[in-house]
């Protein structure tokens, strides 16, 4: 295979110099025109393949991480990540692996009420966010999970979460909602679902806590 | 797609979160050994899942019957030793004492009605999706995490995000400060007495969550009354009712009396046909399937 | 010359991964017992000799760098984030949620008088925008968002931001809420309400940042 040279020293500084993942838009703006980025791309992630850094695809985007079995020996000097409590991690997991999700379908899982700051703790940490309302009564905030917790776990997709297909297939995914009315997998595609609205201002009347002074 | 695909096998370092392997409950012979407070458990269905785990078999053959035995024994026993237990719990307590008396008495066939068997097939697959998304939960932190398990570049020479904006704040920020400042503002000298009554929505809430979804005609009382204390129980009755009489107006739940003063059964409206509309809302409403599978 | 290539890739992901220069010393303490860290810093160098980043000494000690040939690669958006400040993100927050909203309203509710720039530096992200004027003494400037506000936080529309009980279930709001608190329901309608004015082209002169009393 051969890729011009000049354009792999261009994607390879321009990914090594970066702590953020980049998409081959990005990187296909700075080559010369013609120049084929995904080849480019390749053939970079093909020579990084045995070294200590690794050329790694996260959330549709590229980026330059250390090595996986170096853990060991990076981790030395990390500051504990914070703690997350088990209710945390467990709502984070049913957000991940049922977004988009309400607080109520969340307490449905878990058959346990939200405890105080659980979800305020999990936007806090950019991993989690606020998508839309629910197209039900009460019209419920729907959550989802952000790009920042494809970089932090690793993943290049919410489709690549571990064990997807093995709970698609036993139906543990599809909750309470009936199906046919959706597709039982876990989406952050930004654009909301069929089950979600932006909310329209002659539905607000009814919806306003204590509107009134 | 590419570069990580072995990434949970190579090594999964210590979690930054305790998971709790052993039983906290320890049984032996089907009794339970009240050694933990019932405060360690994260509501009832944890509990649930912490009996069934103690049965030892796949979770889609467990005893139901025996798990409601269990969990009632040990409702029981904690009962005779402290006096309040929350509602959850008690809640939980009558509708699986419901399920027993479903499982043990022979139904007489009436219109659509779930078995038995049909809800306590719902209730395993409830706990096995509990399970599973605890299992989802260990798998996903045992990650290799960035920064923590594998690095990003230390000296980023160039900050190139698409559409970076020049002003940073998160949504985040935006209503902690919003909710932080009204907070401060509201007038905290607000005392509250203890609760004496069910509120409408606190009892509509707890059967929603815990019972998920009334598929067949269901009569909460008659068990309610077991683990409710009597001067609770008018609160709790008038309660459950006025909540029930509101949801079939919305066109929510169904509700059936046979003789005038007889039991009152209550079931989610079936979301087929009329009702359609406000039954396949999404946050209430039940499958109709899932109690089959 | 024959480096051990584990040796190799150890120096790499820590060069790649450390905030700051490392020293040869820092380095050999990393490497397994006997390792000769100079000759595997050499050969790493020799290896990036050609690539986009190179393996640089400065002050004597070791970093990554991308090749001087490529450096205007870097010298692309070098404009540093600028936060806001605590004032300015709780002043719109305000806005976004009691839109239309004036200045007097603004400090009415956060009981402080707001700073000059606040508002002028707010205009200045784009988020926010002079709506009209209020038909009242003094017929003071009414302020909501744009939509670059709802881009920005991700959201699809106003009303996405959560209401009282969202921000309950949240853990954001906490304790016992007094009777008649509630969250306004906000609508960023460009219709003006009944309670505005269009503004007038000549208002818009005084109007501009920084240029308020």
């Amino acid at each position: 295979m051969s890729v011009d040279h000049d354009h792999l020293r261009i994607v390879e500084a321009l990914l090594f110099a970066s702590a953020e993942p980049l998409s081959t838009a990005v990187l296909a703006e700075r080559l010369p025109h013609g120049a084929d980025a995904e080849a480019v791309i390749e053939e970079l992630q093909r020579q990084y393949e045995t070294r200590g850094v690794r050329l790694v695809r996260v959330a549709g985007k590229w980026m330059f991480r250390t090595a996986e079995d170096l853990s060991y020996l990076m981790s030395r000097e990390v500051e504990e990540p914070r703690r997350l409590s088990r209710a945390a991690v467990e709502t984070l997991a049913i957000i991940a692996y049922h977004q988009p999700v309400t607080r109520a379908e969340i307490e449905a899982i878990r058959g346990v009420s939200a405890s105080k700051g659980t979800l305020g703790m999990l936007l806090e940490t950019g991993w989690i966010r606020l998508r839309g309302r629910r197209r039900a009564p009460g019209r419920p905030v729907t959550y989802g999970t952000t790009e920042a917790f494809l970089t932090h776990f690793g993943l290049d997709a919410i489709q690549d979460l571990p064990g997807l297909d093995d709970l698609k297939g036993a139906g543990l995914l599809e909750g309470q909602i009936p199906p046919g009315f959706h597709i039982p997998l876990p989406s952050d595609d930004p654009a909301l679902t069929d089950s979600e609205d932006p909310l329209e201002s002659e539905d607000l009347a009814d919806l306003a806590p204590n509107d009134e002074e | 797609m590419v570069g990580d695909g072995e990434a949970t096998g190579a090594t999964v370092p210590a979690d930054t979160w305790e998971v709790e392997d052993q039983p906290r409950l320890p049984i032996e012979d089907g009794e339970p050994k009240l050694i933990v407070d019932v405060d360690g458990f994260e509501g009832p269905l944890d509990l649930l899942l912490a009996l069934s785990r103690a049965q030892k078999v796949d979770l889609a053959r467990i005893s139901i019957l025996e798990l409601a035995d269990q969990y009632l024994q040990f409702i029981e026993a904690v009962r005779t030793r402290r006096l309040e237990l929350a509602a959850d719990y008690l809640v939980m307590a009558a509708w699986l004492a419901y399920l027993k008396s479903r499982l043990l008495l022979p139904v007489p066939p009436k219109d659509d009605e779930p078995t038995g068997e049909e809800l306590a097939a719902e209730l395993a697959r409830r706990l096995r999706r509990l399970e599973a998304m605890r299992d989802a939960a260990v798998a996903l932190m045992g990650r290799n995490r960035l920064g923590r398990d594998v690095f990003r570049r230390g000296m980023p020479e160039l900050m190139v995000v698409e559409n970076r904006p020049v002003f940073e704040a998160s949504l985040y920020e935006l209503l902690t400060a919003y909710a932080d400042h009204r907070q401060r503002r509201m007038i905290t000298s607000v005392r509250v007495e203890r609760r004496q009554v069910w509120a409408l929505a606190q009892a509509r809430e707890i059967l929603e969550r815990l019972v998920g979804e009334l598929n067949d005609w269901t009569s909460l009382d008659v068990f309610l009354a077991t683990y409710i204390p009597a001067e609770e129980r008018a609160t709790v009755l008038a309660s459950s009712f006025s909540a029930s009489l509101e949801m079939v107006r919305e066109g929510q739940l169904e509700l059936r009396q046979s003789r005038a003063f007889g039991t009152l059964y209550l079931r989610r409206a079936r979301g087929d046909d009329a009702q359609g509309g406000s039954a396949r809302g999404g946050g209430v409403a039940g499958t109709e399937d899932d109690g089959k599978r």
